[in-house]
């Protein structure tokens, strides 16, 4: 399954939820302003570098970019929504508003 | 005399900028109340310290950028700026990663400003 | 005392435009008076004479048209509005649309000025 | 791929239409197809033809209309729509108003349903 | 043969009820859905459950009581609504505070579930 | 300063953000799915009772009840509009939505 996260971990708990519920192995698409959780050096980077771990994370670049953030987490791709399309072919999609 | 009558309004910006409209829908009250020649000020809290992020590019995302008409607020005569010095620790910020450089301040003295406020207005 | 109060939501989808409605009633009832309320972000959603809620809910546009036969004054931003898809030819009775010179008006003229909504 | 879409929030104030618009588009462009666009909850504000937003902005009312004009089925919920002053007479071209009838429709008919929205 | 034609379809609810729309809009949908005779569950995890905890009285509040609608799903033949253990343990209830007694399981079994689901509905 | 929060503890930071802003003997006041941080016995039940010891706390009971939380947490005053009103004439009012 594929888990999508947009909004930020910093105002909601959705990133904490959708851990507690991923598999091992689950993709995770950071977009919106769910692509806050990908700052490094950031107090919720840890938990990221845990999740990396068990879950390919993915962010989606356009996100990203139009927020400058550009010290981003080692291991978590940046990808376009094709990507996100390609993910979603091999997957079911749960997003985590 | 005059000074007295000015209104101290402070907007408290504490939402991250694109993925909903606040910080940008704020910032467009903000420039209208400048206008006024009121005792206008705005403290970045939280997820609203991202709206001063350098470097944000929108052209991907095909949205406004406006980012940098944060850096326009002193010439709206908007000089209290205020950012909260443990919300960009807690996002790995420093203030050279701003697009301005607001006063950084405690929890407590940004409390201590709010309460001198006439009016909050939370975006 | 002169009340402000800012509408932020959009009607039905958040409980904010309820909270408000009670806040407004209840300040009336203590004799206090609204300066204005002022609809903003999706909070512009309140303001459309088209809402068609059932039978057995509240409506809540009708609401405001209400309090603005009162003479209170109902002011939906305009900038906010167009994006949202609302204008004179969907305005509820009693209500206006203005700018956020309004808004300003409204923090300096009131006592207090009360934000409903949500994130 | 048959693709469904549910949106569940409305235009400009979260960026769930804009993310949905940008996976439809990168779906098609794989040569996926677009079995419906479901607007509920807030979603069913992207379907109002009164949207005027500033000159230099997107139209996300304009997008869907033209995803219409495309052929792919666009329907708003019919109650939703009516709680939030959607009706045929601001309905954008293109579009439809119906029942909860078609998004079990579109459920049962994609080989995926994605949901765009916020809380 | 006609099981084999039945779509898994799982309504998933993590909002609270009355604060936003979703737990009762999502209701909607899971009454139209349960009409079309396909399989239809529901999972309660997070704030979900508190849509099913006893005793609600939204007089005061003028808005609509629909929590009792949840236990008359089984009659519109949806009978597999889970509800996950962990968010009521941190929201200090049991079972015994909700409306109906749904099917509780551990995070694991749930993601196990909406895995072998064809669509997944948030609300 | 009268400190207000509509939002649910469980899925949102905004009352952790309130305590690390307010005052000592700022007043708070719980409304709409913010009641939810008065439920007698969750885990989020010792943040409140810790932020009484500096705070009054205040909920709405007609949005209570209507979450059917019959257990509270003690040394939460229930209270209706009239009460945020009067709070509001005597503070001001921050929202954290």
């Amino acid at each position: 399954m594929l888990h999508t996260i947009n909004k930020s971990p910093f105002l909601y708990r959705n990133l904490e939820s959708c851990l507690r519920f991923a598999k091992q192995g689950d993709p995770i698409m950071l977009y919106e302003d769910g692509i806050y959780a990908v700052t490094s050096g950031s107090k919720i980077q840890s938990i990221v570098i845990e999740a990396l771990k068990k879950h390919p994370i993915y962010a989606i670049e356009a996100d990203v970019k139009a927020r400058g953030i550009t010290k981003v987490i080692e291991g978590v791709y940046l990808c376009d929504y094709f990507c996100f399309v390609a993910l979603a072919e091999q997957h079911k999609v749960y997003p985590w508003f | 005399m005059e000074e007295q009558k000015k209104t101290k309004i402070m907007f408290v910006m504490r939402k991250p900028p694109h993925g909903s409209i606040y910080a940008y829908e704020g910032l467009e009250a903000i420039l209208i109340m400048g206008a006024y020649e009121q005792e206008v000020s705005v403290v970045f809290i939280d997820d609203g310290v991202f709206a001063l992020k350098k470097e944000q590019d929108t052209k991907p995302l095909g949205v406004k950028e406006f980012s940098k008409t944060f850096a326009a607020l002193e010439d709206y005569d908007i000089t209290n700026i205020y950012a909260d010095r443990e919300s960009l620790e807690i996002r790995g910020l420093t203030v050279d990663d701003l697009i301005i450089k607001p006063k950084l301040l405690e929890a407590s003295e940004i409390a201590k400003i709010m309460e001198e406020q006439h009016t909050l207005l939370p975006f | 005392m002169k009340f402000g109060i800012m509408i932020q939501d959009g009607p039905y989808n958040h409980e904010a435009a309820d909270s408000a409605y009670n806040f407004i009633q209840a300040a009336l009832e203590r004799g206090h008076s609204i300066q204005g309320i002022f609809f903003y972000n999706d909070g512009v959603i309140n303001a459309t004479k088209l809402m068609d809620p059932p039978q057995d809910d509240r409506n809540i546009s009708k609401r405001w048209s209400e309090l603005g036969a009162k003479g209170i004054d109902i002011i939906v931003c305009v900038a906010a509005a167009k994006r949202r898809g609302i204008n004179e030819s969907v305005l509820i009775p009693n209500a206006r649309i203005s700018g956020l010179g309004q808004l300003t008006e409204i923090a300096i003229e009131s006592d207090r000025l009360i934000t409903f909504g949500s994130s």
